[in-house]
């Protein structure tokens, strides 16, 4: 990075910190015009010299510009911004005028961290406690040397403890690196990076280990050292807690179809177009919010939980009313109908909704991501791990539990004479299927978070639900659960070591060798009330 | 009151029963007797709904019931202990009696006492699956369970099938007093002749799927009843 | 009436009909369009629609029916390699000809197949020159849906960064399944990679299904553009329709063709290509491009021949120019490539892409690559009298390597 | 092959058998001669039928011994062994292959080599039909030999069965239950069936019906809760006060 | 005359279909080959080639009826032997390219070459024998067969649980072919063959060679399975699918008799795969897919699970009808598929030939309803 844009951020930081109102004189229309260009370039020089003029408008205009804000307008090619709401201002003063036809100032890579390093420099003394933090971290990954005297300056004032930790940190990050600084100091940045101990700590070390003198460098050997075992500890941890996740995804997909085959006995093979009904219910009432009340789209997945269930329950008692029905005592002709039954509904959704993906967004709450600890948690999976225990839950209850359970258990076990203890099989019959395709729905609900919502969504789970039902031991609800949970497991800690195709490669095998130890599964039902 | 009024019944192209005609009235014992193969299974199959008749009409409680399903059967008061036990193998023992509430209003959803005091080796397994009882023991579970529904009419196919002889003791006195309550009709199909002599108020024989004798048990001809009972 | 037939061979349900189905829908479009002209030659054009169902083999069967029992002129069709190498034997059997609009590995050049999507040099190479040269990234992520084009373009890019003077531990390669859908740990390994203190970037050549997932995994994971960004090579805005791109702002796809360029073809395209679906919201992307280009060559190269009869319309291809919808001409070459653009574009939050790059001038598509032992020494040339698909340099012969 | 360890047909030696905790066979001893006819009585759930499962290897004991003449240790055996070294059973509930007709049942059963390919290239021989014939006469089955055995009534089940017992030929008979829901006369001919059988081969009897125990006329062990209880001719059990506590009833 | 003979020997089904399957044997290449094409009674090579791949198809359904219909022995990854039969093939085929890939490299595939390999992987050693490769077409699906069965069935893995492992087998072995460094082509598989036994395989002799093989094989392939299903062994094989505790306790040691027939019937698949291969042209990891040996699974049942015959039969009615389908409706064709399916199983409980049956005068009287045991979740 050129040394004359840094001492323009520098200046303007500096302006902006000392006395606002000073560079008032400057000029600042040509460098403005130069936006209106639309080549990089130009937008490039437009922001180091709009930070070096410390005008007032430049903070704006840059904020602006960072967040897509910042236009041409297409009569006179004057540039104006607006805030999220507003009117449209005159960059040049600031005045608000009135709505015109506007293009927007593009912007890429580059130019983002143009103006980052701009914004951020001015941030370091935002009021605004987040935007200083997000500020020092910005400078830690770019360890600008010649933020430093600001970054001291920021340093000092700074009230807030972890806010003075991130300046302390980047500040170690920019000494550490800086060739020119005492050695003394290095080290002691040093240890202050060590004390970090995450993965761009190591990164900044090892960076800085480049031609160090050798007190350092075996400083950063030692501290890098450290940093690795801990981090590999953690991607320990990190790789159990993605099982966890890739298990909770395998167990909503699966759950469901723990009812349809593990209890009744059908070999649903519809099952994964229940999930993917689920999904697109999802889309369904996400574009309806967005239509009619976008400010209920944080709500959206409340929403489409009742109504997957009932959608895709709705549609699993038709079948069952309409198909299945029929191929009682014949389990196995119901893979062949429900074959059928999956291409249909395949086929209706990709007729209706088109073949392509569709968009489900992830909510707020759902979005991004938590650190604790250095292990990098994603919100959607941290609610799919919860919502998939939940839902688990709620089914064992149900079956254990109530007297709809009982008897659903009792017409699957013996038809006939479920119907003498006066148990009504036929309304049992579709309720059940009905609860099990309404339990996929509502899997699909999450997995529209996480996966494509297109029509070939269901066929990407069945085969996944089979292994694990059948692996869990059918008709066990727990040997589902622990099933799920060990597959994905497993998946999780062979993936870095062999790779996601062969580590899928030896999960399956795995499956296969441990049938052969348990030939009915984990969770296996034993003695004679099976064997009979 | 259950009257069968002459049924026919198919298996397929097979016929199992020809003109049967049999009633079954409260207070009473009805027994049905008759060598392997003659229809025995079939008749109460076709009096509790599991198989449908191709000709005539069962009529219980005065309504035709020849439509109905077995649920609806057994919601009317008809409640079956078939032969071959079929007790729900993977339902413990407690949850197999449990299925009998279905018919019965919420108040009375209780597992009646003299249940256990009939089966006493019940009460120590509730726990247990009802598959994994000895056969003796199944079928006990499956008298206990269609007592669970109290009934009006008991279908009991060969109740005494595999169980101990001081047990089937207890369940004789167990069909007189419930005959001797005065509100369930009993059919009974049992092959120990003196076993249904003692019990039933009528006794009805059956052969090749028809029924080739009926009367109070008391005016039978006994030599002619053993001939039928013969090979 | 007497018609011309034109097959049209994409999957319209399985796995593919994802990417396949627009691909009908375009080539429907640009048939009535032609008809409107008043047909080829004098006669109306009529689409043979056939769904080879994602099924490699299918392909074979199907392409098999169009040629011998419905008599098409010309079949435009394909996604997937895979299902080109199967109908391939096909049509040169039959001496038919093949309209190929996607972007491929190379290493392939055939008499009856007309390529129109991006050889490796069209797309790959450009790309990772804009990322060296702009972004000046050090350390590159090859990542890959594990089959043959990924495959063999990371070979190739392997190879060219190598050259580059990339040290191999710099350069990080990963596959996976089809559909992958758990990208948990991998998005964490490139987070991971990308911390070691140097520029990094991901190339990814990560195939349909999987790429959904995959993005918002990455913007949950808050892997950010200014960051790591990621280059793809198979995104373009219909696999973009599927995710919220918001958090996915400035990651980049090279293409031919973006829906934003903003030329006067292009705007005339769209326009109609939303009046015919009938959707306002329907985009438009580079394999359809390839094949409105292919069409436009194929109608000229009918005209020129003065007939439909393969082996003529054949010899004429080569040389056939017509505008691109990127406001430049494209040309068939004799190797059966053609010359196209090469674009950078940066994934924007409303789904689409702006173009921050673009190769000044047209690129003729490399069939055999320059940058790969055994396959730099071949070329292709399709015009008597040398008609050889792999023409030995070296060796002065036909049919490869070594003979 | 070791020395025989004893000279009795059937030797069994403090076996136990549990089920998630629970007792079915308790230190159950019984010793079987050759040429033996042996009844056995108890409760229900004394463990009768579990001490089938353990001699034909159903069930593995937890502890105890379990020798076939002398030298053959069942514990070691699976089912198909211990079927080919001659024990053959009647399942209480009757087991029969209901697709199969009557007659295939019979002639699956007949004593012929197990072998894949022995079966590959089977043809029947004269001798065999003439058995198969004789069989369902002996069973009165004659008239449905052809039909599904599925379509058999409850007690035809059970006759087929025994009809598949006698076709299997086995040195030892384990006949579990064998006149349930047959009248009173057939329960007299199977006593005498069996009587027959017993003099060229070794039976065990476990049935409730007293009269069919009387007629068989042999040395009767009574087993509760897993273990003996009693042992000794009808009469003499009979009278043992426990043995009419636990079982008879009065 | 033959008819008569074969009826006698193996029953008028069976019979009559390889009277049907000889004749075609004769006749469809003769109709080809000696017709003009201009005459209505030309069968064009796209039709041969057509038949051939469904007839291809019917001998892997009728292995796969051999041991679900008789051993009740649900594989779900039946396409795995047919597969790796086709592999077989296909690899013989890759070496009869010999110096004409486009690389021109007399020994190595293109992918090889292109891969930078310099000398052939041992698994393709011999295959430019023609014997070899046949003998691999039926040793390497059946020594799989040998091993997954030798291994599940002494540990009684029955019902979904064998199912489930065949098919975590079949899709295991989908991802590892999918990995070029398998030595297999990967995603593209085997493809662009040339000559098969020193002849151009796109001429017209060869594909009515090929045609007739095939219907030949398939012929041979149902006396094959009619013969063993017949014998005793059919019946123990019966009995062990319906009664499998029962029969050990009768002295049959199931596991050897399913090993048996689960080994012959994967033999069976992997020709059925070797003659397809060379018909269609390509040879690709898809064939390992779950789907697929699913979609066997569905033309067994659509014409009769243990009939042999209907096995064929079902999966030349599936196949052409998918063929028409998806021609004649491309939009809608699954929406027709689909309810073909569901009305097969809901009208025709026992498949196609259940209906024959059903409108042949009775004989014996319907197999009766064995009386319902206590359901057990599903087998
Ligand atoms: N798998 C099992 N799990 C739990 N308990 C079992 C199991 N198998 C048998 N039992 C119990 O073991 C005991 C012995 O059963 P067994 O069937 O041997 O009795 P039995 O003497 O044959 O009785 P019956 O005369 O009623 O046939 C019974 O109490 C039964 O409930
Ligand atoms: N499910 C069935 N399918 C076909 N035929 C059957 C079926 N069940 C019984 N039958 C036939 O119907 C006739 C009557 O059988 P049923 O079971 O009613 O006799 P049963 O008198 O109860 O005999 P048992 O004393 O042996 O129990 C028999 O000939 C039997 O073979
Ligand atoms: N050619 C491709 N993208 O498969
Ligand atoms: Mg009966
Ligand atoms: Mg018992």
């Amino acid at each position: 990075m050129p040394l004359a844009r840094l001492l323009g951020l520098l200046a303007l930081a500096a302006l902006t910190l000392a006395a606002p109102a000073r560079a008032q004189g400057t000029d600042v229309a040509p460098i403005l015009a130069r936006f209106a260009l639309d080549r990089f370039p130009d937008t490039q020089a437009a922001i180091e010299a709009l930070a070096a003029s410390g005008h007032p408008t430049a903070q704006p205009v840059l904020e602006a510009l960072n967040e897509g804000r910042l236009f041409v307008r297409t009569g006179d090619r004057a540039i104006v911004w607006r805030d999220a709401s507003g009117p449209l201002r005159l960059a040049v003063s600031g005045e608000a005028v009135a709505d015109a036809p506007t293009r927007p100032v593009r912007v890429s890579n580059a130019i983002r961290r143009s103006l980052e390093l701009a914004l951020g420099n001015l941030s370091l003394l935002a009021p605004d406690p987040a935007r200083r933090l997000e500020a020092a971290r910005a400078l830690f990954r770019t360890r600008q040397a010649a933020s430093l005297p600001l970054l001291r300056t920021a340093l000092e004032r700074e009230r807030d403890l972890r806010v003075k930790r991130a300046f302390l940190e980047a500040q170690a990050a920019i000494v550490v690196t800086a060739t020119d600084a005492p050695e003394l100091d290095r080290i002691a940045a040093a240890t202050v990076l060590a004390d970090r101990g995450d993965r761009e700590a190591q990164g900044v070390l090892r960076a800085a280990a480049v031609g160090a003198p050798e007190r350092l460098a075996a400083e950063i050997d030692t501290s890098v050292r450290a940093i690795e075992t801990r981090l590999s500890l953690l991607a320990m941890a990190q790789n159990l807690v993605y099982g966890l996740s890739l298990g909770s995804v395998l167990l909503l997909a699966a759950v469901g179809l723990a009812i349809t085959f593990g209890v009744m006995g059908v070999i649903n093979m519809a099952h994964g177009e229940m999930v993917m009904i689920g999904a697109y219910t999802t889309f369904v009432v996400q574009e309806a919010i967005r239509l009619h009340a976008p400010h209920l789209f944080d709500a959206s997945l409340l929403i489409a939980l009742p109504l997957a269930f009932l959608v895709a329950g709705t549609v699993g008692m038709a079948i069952e009313r309409s198909v299945i029905r029929l191929l009682y005592g014949r389990p196995l002709e119901t893979l062949l109908a429900t074959w059928g039954v999956s291409l249909i509904l395949q086929q209706a959704v990709r007729t209706i909704f088109g073949p392509s993906n569709r968009e489900v967004g992830n909510p707020s709450f759902m979005s991004g991501s938590l650190d604790v600890l250095g292990l990098t948690l994603t919100w959607n999976r941290l609610w799919i791990i919860g919502f998939a225990l939940a839902v688990f839950l709620a089914l064992l209850f149900t079956l254990r539990f109530t007297s709809f359970g009982l008897r659903m258990r009792a017409v699957v076990q013996n038809r006939r004479m479920a119907a003498s203890m006066g148990i009504r099989t036929h309304w049992l019959d579709a309720l059940t299927f009905g609860l099990g395709s309404g339990i996929a729905g509502v899997a699909g609900v999450a997995l529209s978070q996480i996966d494509n919502v297109s029509p070939n969504l269901g066929q990407s789970y069945i085969i996944d639900s089979f292994m694990v039902v059948v692996f869990g031991g059918v008709g066990s609800l727990w040997g589902t659960l622990v099933a799920a949970l060990t597959l994905g497991t497993a998946n999780k800690l062979l993936e870095p070591y062999a790779g996601a195709v062969l580590g899928k490669i030896l999960v399956l095998v795995f499956i296969i060798l441990f049938i052969q130890k348990r030939p009915r599964g984990l969770f296996a039902l034993k003695g004679r009330a099976v064997e009979s | 009151m259950l009257s069968v009024d002459t049924i026919d019944l198919h298996y397929g192209a097979a016929q199992a029963l020809r003109g049967v005609s049999v009633e079954a009235s409260a207070g009473r014992v009805t027994c049905v007797m008759g060598r392997n193969g003659v229809g025995k299974t079939s008749l109460m199959r076709a009096v509790v709904g599991h198989q449908r008749v191709s000709r005539g009409r069962v009529l219980w409680d005065g309504a035709d019931v020849t439509g109905l399903g077995p649920a609806e059967r057994a919601r009317r008061g008809i409640a079956f202990v078939p032969q071959g036990r079929e007790v729900f193998p993977l339902l413990t023992v407690e949850e197999n009696l449990r299925t009998g509430f279905s018919v019965l209003p919420r108040a009375q959803r209780s597992i009646p006492d003299d249940v256990f005091s009939l089966f006493p080796v019940l009460s120590g397994m509730l726990r247990r699956r009802g598959g994994d009882l000895s056969g003796g023991q199944q079928q006990q579970l499956a008298i206990a369970r269609a007592l669970v529904m109290r009934p009006r009419l008991l279908v009991l196919d060969e109740p005494t099938e595999g169980i101990q002889p001081s047990i089937i003791k207890d369940i004789g006195r167990a069909i007189r007093y419930l005959r001797e309550r005065g509100d369930m009709a009993i059919l009974l199909v049992e092959q120990y002749y003196d076993f249904a002599r003692e019990l039933a108020d009528t006794i009805c024989v059956m052969d090749r799927g028809e029924v080739v004798m009926a009367g109070e048990t008391g005016r039978l001809d006994e030599a002619a009843l053993r001939r039928h009972l013969t090979v | 009436q007497d018609t011309i037939k034109v097959g049209v061979l994409h999957s319209l349900s399985g796995t593919m009909a994802i990417s396949e189905t627009t691909l009908k829908d375009v080539m429907l479009m640009l048939i009535e369009e032609q008809n409107a002209k008043g047909g080829i030659l004098g006669k109306k054009l009529e689409a043979v629609v056939v769904d080879p169902a994602s099924n490699w083999p299918l392909f074979a069967e199907k392409a098999r029916e169009l040629i011998t029992r419905n008599k098409v002129a010309a079949t435009f069709g394909c996604w997937t390699s895979v299902s080109r190498k199967s109908v391939l034997p096909v049509f040169e059997e039959l001496n038919s000809i093949l309209f190929y609009p996607v972007q491929y590995e190379g290493e392939e050049s055939s008499k009856n197949v007309f390529y129109t999507g991006a050889a490796p040099n069209q797309q790959a190479i450009p790309a990772v020159d804009y990322l060296m040269e702009t972004e000046g990234v050090k350390r590159w992520v090859l990542a890959g849906t594990d089959y043959v084009y990924p495959r063999t373009t990371n070979k190739i890019l392997e190879a060219y960064l190598k050259a580059k003077g990339v040290k191999p531990e710099d350069i990080m390669i990963n596959y996976t399944p089809f559909g992958h859908s758990d990208w948990q740990t991998i998005v964490s390994d490139i987070k991971k990679f990308g911390s070691a203190g140097q520029k990094t970037a991901v190339v990814s050549t990560i195939n349909g299904d999987a790429n959904v997932p995959f993005y918002k995994e990455l913007g949950n994971q808050g892997v950010k553009a200014k960051d790591i960004p990621v280059v793809a090579f198979s995104v373009g805005e219909e696999e973009l329709a599927g995710v919220d791109t918001k958090p996915l702002v400035g990651h980049l796809a090279a293409w031919n063709y973006f829906q934003s360029v903003d030329t006067p073809e292009n705007k005339a395209f769209i326009e109609k290509w939303k009046a015919f679906t009938k959707n306002p919201k329907r985009v438009t992307n580079d394999p359809m491009e390839a094949h409105v280009i292919g069409f436009q060559m194929w109608v000229k190269a009918v005209e020129k021949a003065g007939t439909t009869d393969s082996e003529a319309v054949i010899d004429a291809m080569v040389g056939i120019t017509v505008p691109n919808l990127t406001g430049g001409y494209s040309a068939m070459m004799p190797n059966h490539h053609i010359t196209k653009p090469v674009l950078i574009g940066e994934i924007q939050g409303d789904g689409q892409f702006s173009v921050v790059w673009q190769t000044p001038g047209l690129v003729a598509g490399d069939e055999w690559s320059d940058h790969l032992e055994g396959s730099k020494e071949l070329i292709a040339d399709w015009r008597k009298p040398m008609s050889c698909g792999n023409f030995n340099v070296k060796t002065g012969k036909c049919g490869g390597r070594s003979s | 092959m070791a020395a025989p360890l004893t000279s009795a047909l059937l030797y069994l030696d403090g076996v136990s058998v549990s089920f998630d905790g629970f007792r079915a066979l308790n230190n159950l001893s019984l010793v079987l001669e050759p040429g033996e006819m042996r009844a056995i009585i108890g409760p229900n759930g004394a463990g009768k039928t579990t001490m089938m499962d353990v001699i034909t290897g159903k069930t593995r004991p937890d502890t105890g011994d379990v020798y076939f003449q002398g030298t053959h240790d069942l514990r070691r055996l699976d089912e198909a062994a211990i079927a080919e070294l001659g024990i053959g059973r009647k399942f209480q509930k009757p087991t029969v292959f209901d697709a199969h007709t009557v007659e295939d049942n019979l002639l699956l059963a007949l004593k012929a080599p197990r072998g894949v390919y022995a079966n590959l290239v089977h043809h029947l021989s004269g001798a065999q039909a003439r058995r198969i014939d004789e069989i369902l006469e002996t069973v009165r089955l004659a008239e449905r030999r052809r039909e599904p055995a599925g379509a058999l009534s409850h007690g035809q089940r059970q006759w087929l069965e025994i009809g598949m017992l006698l076709a299997q030929d086995p040195a030892l008979l384990l006949v579990d239950e064998p006149v349930a829901g047959m009248t009173d006369a057939e329960t007299a001919e199977t006593a005498e069936l069996l009587r027959r059988i017993n003099r060229t081969h070794s039976v065990i009897v476990v049935e409730h019906d007293m009269h069919f125990v009387r007629e068989l006329d042999v040395k009767v062990t009574v087993l509760h809760e897993g273990s003996v209880l009693a042992e000794g001719d009808l009469d003499a059990v009979s009278a043992d006060e426990r043995v009419v506590e636990v079982y008879l009833g009065r | 005359m033959i008819a008569r003979a074969l009826v006698s020997r193996f029953g008028p089904l069976v019979g009559i279909a390889v009277a049907i399957l000889l004749a075609l044997a004769v006749a469809v290449p003769a109709l080809n080959l000696l017709v003009p094409a201009g005459s209505p009674l030309h069968v064009p090579t796209h039709v041969v080639v057509l038949l051939g791949k469904w007839l291809a198809y019917a001998l892997l359904a009728v292995s796969l009826d051999l041991v679900w219909g008789y051993c009740g022995i649900l594989s779900l990854g039946h396409g795995a032997f047919f597969a790796l039969g086709g592999y077989a093939m296909g690899m013989y085929l890759m070496r009869q390219i010999g110096p004409r890939g486009v690389y021109g490299n007399p020994v190595l595939p293109d992918f090889m070459v292109f891969l930078n390999w310099t000398e052939l992987p041992v698994t393709w050693w011999g295959f430019q024998s023609f014997p070899y490769a046949l003998l691999m077409v039926v040793l390497a699906p059946g020594l799989l067969a040998l091993a997954l069965g030798w291994f599940a069935f002494r540990s009684r893995v029955t019902g979904v649980y064998l199912s489930i492992i065949t098919q975590a087998m079949t899709y295991a072995l989908l991802l590892a072919f999918f990995r070029n460094n398998m030595g297999f082509g990967g995603n593209n598989g085997l493809t662009d063959f040339k000559d098969i036994l020193g002849h151009p395989i796109q001429g017209p002799g060869v594909r009515a060679a090929l045609f007739a093989a095939t219907a030949l094989a398939l012929a041979a392939g149902l006396l094959i399975a009619r013969f063993v299903v017949t014998s005793k062994l059919g019946l123990v094989l019966v009995a062990i699918r319906d009664a499998e505790a029962r029969a050990r306790f009768l002295g049959y040691r199931a596991e050897r008799y399913k090993l048996f027939v689960f080994t012959l019937s994967a033999a069976m698949a992997g020709c059925a795969g070797a003659l397809y291969v060379p018909q269609v042209g390509i040879i690709n990891p898809s064939e390992f897919s779950p789907a697929n040996s699913i979609e066997a699974v569905i033309w067994v049942a659509v014409g009769g699970r243990g009939t042999l015959v209907g096995a064929a039969l079902g999966a030349v009615l599936v196949n052409a009808a998918k063929s028409w389908f998806t021609g004649a409706l491309p939009d809608y064709w699954l929406f027709a598929l689909g309810a073909l399916f569901i009305v097969a199983t809901v009208v025709l409980p026992k498949g196609v030939m259940g209906l024959a049956a059903r409108l042949r005068p009775r004989k014996a009287p319907l197999p009766p309803q064995a009386p319902v045991p206590a359901q057990q979740p599903a087998e």
